[in-house]
């Protein structure tokens, strides 16, 4: 079992492997993707109090989620790399935190497009939700803005994990912080999520939609893990021999 | 032969002496400690100018402008707090002292609180008053400040870790930093406003502490580790 | 079509699924080019090695 | 058990550039180790590798057999560092300095007055380290090497600064330190004439 993980996390065999799986995550995440859209925009029936506006929560919750997953991920990937040394869980950090950016953004626009209609404003600072994904966007600037400007990239590694694992304690404490402010100033009601409670007609596209974009982020992260390990190889063997065998390791 | 002294001293003796140290340090060069309380006293200065003086105006945004105040002028204190000990290479020799290094980094922590966190407290009534802000909620203020400026000094002394001897060291830690120091801002200036509306407020009161006894039990180990690496 | 219009809230609804499709392909689209320098770059420095021998 | 600082196999690599590549010593009581070599030839890299400050593509340093990251306060309570900076406070003065330097360390036996007459520093004891001249700073760098009373001395460049009597007073204190059964580890442009077991390594 520790060989066979120790195999797996050996730069060129993952830098294979990944090869392979990318197609395999990303074509049921698409399909996945296009049936939650399609049922969640024209099936799943109108919510009684938000009308359509609440379908914007397709898209909202599952990028929400993604963000969170990335910044965990991120965090886990820096302790790992400290605690045992793993240059591929530094790469995955290195490779998770411009998505996890992309997602945090693409949150942060729905919840904000959605609060539109919903609260008359196209910002409400009492949600904790919209402040938490507001500070985790502000924590991916830092991370990369870090690592963008430390040179050496055991270095940047290094300090960009630390930083990554005193994030996550905060964005625990934010969330919480916000939570007991907002509920000082009587905030307007917030989005909810899907749960038990809800229709099957529009809880199931959610639930597609929430795989469905978790598989397209695995295979956008594998394929970004993959250029890291790359670069972090490039003085090796093996790089060389990919590069040199003929049509090259592309 | 030259054999090794087992009896070290002792790791309280350590942190008293590395403290002694910054504080002298401190004394020697009594800018460092006044400038962050002038830039206390002007960001307070500046809001009345720009949103008129008027009294309702001022009790109302009081408790907000002073600890946003306070955490602008933790954070440009914070930046010097490795950059001198890594210029002389004074930090170098820290690193390879005997003693534990979170202990050492927890002295320096608690030397910089001394020369800007607490100054920030002590000054922060008569600014205060300036807000027209009733004596009981004055207190409320200290209190929260005293325990938001420990919890800054303890977060920030970990993105100054991360940053010295950075080139752009000092924009960075400013982004690396107000994030994790939100937070401490939002139950800080919404303790005092809740004291302001006389309502209850001992939550943010007791958040605050939990804050600063997790950053307290956390930051040393972050700092240490945090100066190991950017020192390679 | 009136299906689209998505009782008068069609503007933000749309705008978001739109927005969603953007950040998807832009992200793509990042990954695939700063593979192809990453890879390219490597290749370069690699080959320059390889003709000095 | 005697003391004795070895490695084996030390490769580090900054940036594009490999430094040092499969480097092995050994070092025992009453030895040197010089580090020769030019300018940005990782001599100080090297030094600061040993005392555990940088991580190494591949390789270990042992301390008595054991390595040095799993015994970092032990192996610290046994090694001074002399680095290219005094690492000396300028706005405290030179007993302030030596007096903190000796409260992070045990009790030593040599007295603060007798090392600094001995290095020729004891008139400028009450004056802030800043008014002195870059010769006199080293010198009190010396004597915090002296008072640190450790078997293990890293000295990087020690006789730059220094005048002629001062350049001697190094050959002698480390000819004392090594006589008295310590080890030394000194990164040198030039070759230096110790009488001693000298290891040499050329980088």
């Amino acid at each position: 079992m520790w060989k066979f993980f120790h195999h797996l996390t050996s730069p060129p065999h993952f830098y294979r492997l990944a090869a392979t799986i990318i197609p395999w995550l990303a074509f049921p995440g698409l399909v996945l993707i296009a049936y939650g859209s399609y049922a969640g925009l024209f099936v799943a029936p109108e919510d009684y109090q938000q009308g359509d506006a609440y379908r914007i929560i397709y898209v909202h919750v599952p990028a929400a989620y993604v963000s969170i997953m990335a910044y965990v991920l991120m965090a886990v990937g820096g302790g790992c790399g400290l605690i045992w040394r793993l240059k591929l869980a530094h790469a995955v950090g290195a490779a998770a935190a411009p998505l996890g950016a992309a997602f945090t953004f693409l949150a942060l626009a729905t919840g904000s497009i959605w609060g539109r209609p919903m609260w008359g404003t196209w910002w409400e600072w009492g949600d904790p939700r919209l402040m938490s994904e507001l500070i985790m966007l502000f924590l991916y600037f830092g991370y990369m803005a870090l690592r963008a400007a430390i040179d050496e990239t055991a270095k940047a590694d290094k300090a960009s994990a630390v930083l990554a694992l005193v994030g996550v304690v905060n964005v625990v404490i934010v969330h919480y912080s916000v939570v007991w402010w907002n509920s000082l100033h009587q905030g307007p009601t917030l989005l909810k999520k899907g749960g038990p409670g809800m229709d099957a007609d529009m809880l199931y596209p959610l639930l597609a939609m929430i795989l469905g974009f978790t598989l397209v982020f695995g295979a956008l992260l594998a394929r970004r893990i993959r250029t890291e390990v790359l670069y972090r190889e490039r003085r090796t063997r093996w790089v060389r021999e990919l590069i040199l065998a003929p049509g090259g390791g592309r | 032969m030259k054999a090794t002294n087992p009896k070290q001293p002792s790791i309280f003796a350590s942190l008293i002496a590395i403290t002694r140290r910054d504080l002298l340090l401190a004394l020697r060069r009594p800018g460092d400690i006044l400038n962050p309380l002038f830039f206390f006293a002007m960001v307070c200065t500046l809001f009345p100018l720009a949103v008129g003086p008027g009294a309702e105006q001022l009790t109302l945004s009081g408790p907000g402008v002073l600890w946003v105040a306070a955490l602008l002028a933790t954070l440009l204190s914070l930046n010097s707090l490795f950059m001198s000990d890594h210029e002389d290479g004074s930090l170098d020799q820290l690193l390879v002292s005997p003693q534990p290094l979170p202990i050492l980094a927890l002295g320096k922590m608690i030397a910089h609180w001394l020369t800007t966190g607490l100054p920030l407290v002590l000054i922060s009534p008569l600014l205060a008053m300036t807000y027209r802000m009733p004596v009981d909620v004055i207190g409320v203020l200290m209190l929260t400040l005293l325990l938001g400026t420990v919890c800054l000094s303890l977060l920030g002394s970990i993105g100054a870790a991360l940053t010295v001897g950075l080139h752009r060291g000092t924009a960075l830690l400013s982004l690396l930093i107000l994030p994790l120091a939100m937070p401490v801002l939002l139950l800080g200036a919404s303790t005092v406003s809740l004291a302001a509306d006389s309502e209850l407020y001992a939550t943010g009161i007791w958040a605050l502490g939990a804050y600063a006894v997790l950053a307290l039990s956390l930051a040393p180990y972050a700092t240490a580790a945090a100066l190991r690496i950017s020192n390679e | 079509m009136e299906a689209l219009g998505m009782g008068g809230y069609g503007a933000y609804v749309w705008s978001c699924y739109g927005l969603t499709l953007i950040v998807l392909v832009l992200s793509n689209w990042q990954a695939r080019a700063r593979h192809k320098r990453v890879y390219r770059d490597i290749e370069v420095r690699i080959k320059a090695l390889e003709d000095r021998q | 058990m005697t003391e004795k600082l070895s490695a084996t196999n030390l490769t580090l690599i900054r940036g594009e550039r490999c430094l040092f590549q499969e480097l092995d010593f050994a070092l025992n009581p009453g030895e040197l180790l010089l580090l020769k070599g030019q300018n940005g030839s990782g001599k100080t890299s090297l030094l600061r590798a040993i005392a555990g400050m940088l991580s190494l593509e591949s390789g270990e340093i042992f301390w008595n057999e054991a390595p040095v990251l799993q015994q970092r306060q032990e192996f610290h309570g046994a090694l001074v560092w002399l680095a290219h900076k005094t690492g000396l406070k300028g706005d405290l003065t030179l007993v302030e300095n030596l007096r903190f330097e000796a409260s992070l360390r045990p009790q030593s036996d040599n007295d603060l007055a007798v090392v600094c007459e001995r290095v020729g520093i004891s008139r400028l004891k009450r004056l802030p380290l800043r008014s002195l001249s870059a010769g006199q700073q080293r010198r009190v760098a010396l004597a915090r090497l002296v008072l640190a009373d450790v078997p293990l001395w890293l000295l990087d460049e020690p006789f730059t600064s220094l005048d002629r009597d001062g350049r001697h007073l190094v050959t002698q204190l480390v000819e004392e330190h090594l006589t008295s059964g310590g080890m030394c580890v000194m990164a040198a442009h030039q070759d230096v004439e110790i009488n001693a077991t000298v290891h040499r390594v050329s980088l």
